[in-house]
């Protein structure tokens, strides 16, 4: 995807102020995400990252004041990796709620042996471990034509190896003219421009 | 008046029972219907005071101790 | 008009304007009911057919007519705090819904007791009373739901979308109940359908109803100056009220 | 950018649903299995009495097939909002309130429609009048589809509530008596050898109705249940 000559911002959020149990975790937020962009949300815990990835994937449409705009289609992974247990690495994602096009199986076949679950293609995703199964939620980053990502946490439950894979894939992404924003407690050595959003800061100020 | 006596009007040829016990009722459920929300707005005004005298002491302490 | 709308949502405007308006209303409610209770029970002539226990139809007809609008007044709050996201509307739903339910009952009880002397049971199942039943029963289901959520503001709008789900259905549920009852029960005393009413027993009825209605708008108004407190307590305007009501 | 047309989404998830009640044949049993112990019930409690049963047996039929209905419905939506499987339905393009309507098709084949296959067994057990069989199935079968979209209702309101069990029963049983009231009347007119049709198609104009209404309030049952 050649960036466009104006970039038009994939997400656009105008003074966001969200408040939880009467504690005021986030106010007057403003923030572009432009394609090729890659913002890491920190804070300490409780500072409301999740709800603001909430908001901003539109998953939350209450409760919030202020507009958030998104010009392409979203992919969210959230901390729930929306896996059955019932059903094998293949059957979830073909059969995925998250309602992308058809992909062929040996795209999934692939995807899941770029996240180290080659072989496990089969096996009831109940039978795997918690880390396998969040990689299944992480296949979907290979599979997924969405050019805004939204992830929360992406990296737990994933060991050295896995994060490094993850960290490449992200940079590819935003190379190809994607976004990403996510947010995770270990700083993102990634070979793109990493913009921070500390939510202890906005509150400080 | 429809009845000649005040008797005649309490036993209503002997509906009366039926028709003053649910008058009755009724008047209980309406004067429970205005007093409630009355008491409950005196009531939740009186709890706010004390929070907020609460919340005075505290700063108050607060500024002392400094 | 658009000011007035929008001043409609300002907590402390809405507060001070409803606490004026009772300060007529209420006694106007108050002696009109009495009036009107007054006129229908002691000065109006005995039904030919049911003789004197007619006259509770004074109360059960205006508090069934009144908890049923009620219900629909829930839900029409309910859709505006839903669709425009007014806060105003949502406090004004929450208010509705006990005055309601308790309407609802007393038209219950009323119903059982008129069907004493007319039928010989405490409980006929016509179809009147049954339908009631059921419209006490979705009230119920608003309140638990309510009760059920911690997040208030989802409560309110699960609530909203509880009661515009329970409007659609009230007619078909009192249409085939009013089916219902004709199919197992040969037409027997209609209850509360009397065909021609006699006038002088038409007036203190309609009065009674326009004291019903009169007495629902006077304790929404009270329920709502009390949710509002409860909602905006931490609010300048509240502070300011406490300090006043502490002095007066 | 090649997201799913909605027909082929719906068909997917309902695919995903059959697949998961398959894989788990116990949840699928459950209703049939209370549909049938709660039957059993009645001639214990009424007393053996064949008249007396098949006298009840249209009520008693209908009113189990109820109960059956509203005890899957809590499930509905659940296991999906448990494991984060809804978040994932409620970001998809495709508008959420075709994507419910599978929803309630998995849930209707799963339990409505076995119920109503079942149900002869228990009418004969009854011994509910011959002629009324076919009806029974059939309203049941009409009826269970109302049943399972405002059953829908219900577990969409109660999705994110932990004891939401008991409280979609307060919800929507009051919403189930005019489906309860055409459907027994049904098979009591079939009982006294008057035609079916009417009621029937009363119970197809309720699911028509709830087809095109109830999907509104499901969608924005599950938005305010994902935020709460």
């Amino acid at each position: 995807m050649t960036a466009t000559p104006v970039a038009t911002p994939l997400l656009t959020a105008t003074d966001v102020t969200i408040e939880r149990g009467g504690r005021g975790l986030v106010s007057g937020l403003s923030l572009q995400v432009m394609p090729g962009e890659i913002w890491q949300v920190e804070g300490v815990n409780g500072s409301g990252k999740t709800s603001l990835l909430r908001v901003l994937s539109g998953l939350s449409r209450y409760g919030y004041d202020g507009q958030v705009e998104r010009a392409v289609p979203l992919l969210y992974l959230g901390h729930r990796s929306a896996v059955k247990p019932l059903l094998s690495p293949l059957e979830n994602l073909r059969l995925h709620p998250g309602g992308e096009g058809d992909h062929t199986d040996s795209d999934i076949e692939r995807a899941l042996a770029a996240v180290g679950l080659a072989g496990f293609e089969d096996n009831l995703a109940g039978t795997l471990s918690a880390g396998q199964q969040r990689r299944i939620n992480l296949a979907r980053l290979y599979l997924s034509p969405c050019p805004l990502w939204i992830l929360d946490e992406p990296f737990t439950a994933i060991d050295r190896e896995g994060v490094l894979a993850l960290e490449q894939r992200f940079a590819q992404h935003a190379q190809a003219g994607g976004a990403i924003v996510c947010t995770s407690h270990q700083p993102l050595n990634v070979q793109a421009s990493v913009s921070r959003l500390s939510l202890d800061r906005e509150r400080a100020a | 008046m429809y009845f000649d006596s005040w008797q005649a009007a309490l036993v209503m040829d002997g509906h009366g029972g039926f028709v003053w016990a649910a008058y009755a009722i009724t008047t209980l459920g309406v004067v429970w219907m205005l007093v409630y929300p009355a008491w409950s707005r005196r009531r939740a005004l009186r709890q706010l005071a004390v929070a907020v005298r609460r919340e005075q002491a505290r700063a108050d302490s607060a500024q002392g101790v400094r | 008009m658009w000011s007035f709308f929008h001043k409609l949502g300002s907590p402390p405007w809405l507060y001070s304007i409803a606490g004026t308006i009772l300060r007529w209303l209420l006694p106007i409610t108050l002696v009109v009911l009495v009036a009107g209770a007054v006129w229908g029970l002691l000065y109006t002539p005995p039904d030919f057919r049911q003789g004197n226990s007619y006259r509770i139809m004074y109360i059960h007809v205006p508090t069934a007519v009144v908890a049923l609008a009620g219900y629909y007044v829930m839900a029409i709050a309910g859709a505006i705090s839903l669709i425009w996201r007014m806060k105003m509307a949502d406090v004004a739903m929450r208010a509705a819904a006990p005055i309601g339910a308790m309407l609802t009952f007393l038209a219950l009880v009323t119903g059982a007791i008129w069907g004493k002397p007319t039928w010989g049971t405490w409980w006929e199942w016509d179809a009147r009373i049954t339908s009631m039943l059921v419209l006490f029963f979705l009230y119920l289901g608003v309140m638990v739901l309510y009760d059920a959520y911690d997040n208030k503001e989802a409560a309110g709008r699960a609530c909203a979308v509880l009661s515009l789900v329970g409007t659609v259905n009230i007619p078909i549920i009192y249409k085939s109940v009013d089916w219902w009852y004709s199919l197992h029960q040969p037409a027997s005393i209609k209850f509360t359908g009397e065909s021609t009413i006699d006038s002088s027993m038409l007036y203190p009825l309609l009065l009674m109803i326009v004291a019903f209605y009169a007495l629902y708008t006077c304790c929404l108004l009270m329920n709502m100056r009390t949710e509002l407190l409860r909602r905006e307590a931490r609010t300048g305007w509240v502070r300011r009220l406490i300090v006043e009501e502490g002095k007066g | 950018m090649n997201t799913l047309p909605t027909v082929a989404f719906m068909r997917r998830l309902l695919r995903r649903q059959l697949l998961l009640a398959l894989r788990s044949p116990v949840d699928v049993a459950n209703p049939l299995i209370f549909f049938g112990m709660v039957i059993v019930l009645f001639p214990i409690g009424l007393g053996p009495d064949p008249v007396i049963l098949a006298r009840f047996a249209p009520g008693i039929l209908w009113i189990v097939a109820l109960l059956s209905s509203l005890l899957t419905s809590d499930a509905l939506f659940r296991s999906d909002f448990d494991d984060g499987s809804l978040e994932q339905l409620l970001l998809s393009p495709q508008p959420l309130y075709l994507s419910v309507l599978s929803y309630v098709l998995a849930h209707w084949l799963i339990t409505g429609l076995l119920l109503a296959l079942m149900a002869p067994l228990f009418a004969i057990m009854l011994g509910l009048a011959v002629q009324a069989i076919a009806p029974l199935v059939a309203s049941l079968a009409l009826g269970t589809a109302v049943l399972s979209l405002v059953g829908c209702i219900g577990a969409s309101l109660t999705v994110s509530l932990r004891r939401g069990g008991m409280l979609i029963a307060l919800l929507v049983l009051p919403l189930y008596v005019p489906v309860l009231i055409f459907g027994s009347a049904a098979v009591q007119a079939a009982v006294d050898g008057f035609s079916v049709l009417p009621y029937l198609a009363i119970l197809a104009a309720m699911l028509s109705l709830g087809i095109a209404l109830a999907p509104f309030a499901i969608a924005a049952g599950l938005r305010i249940g994902i935020d709460a």
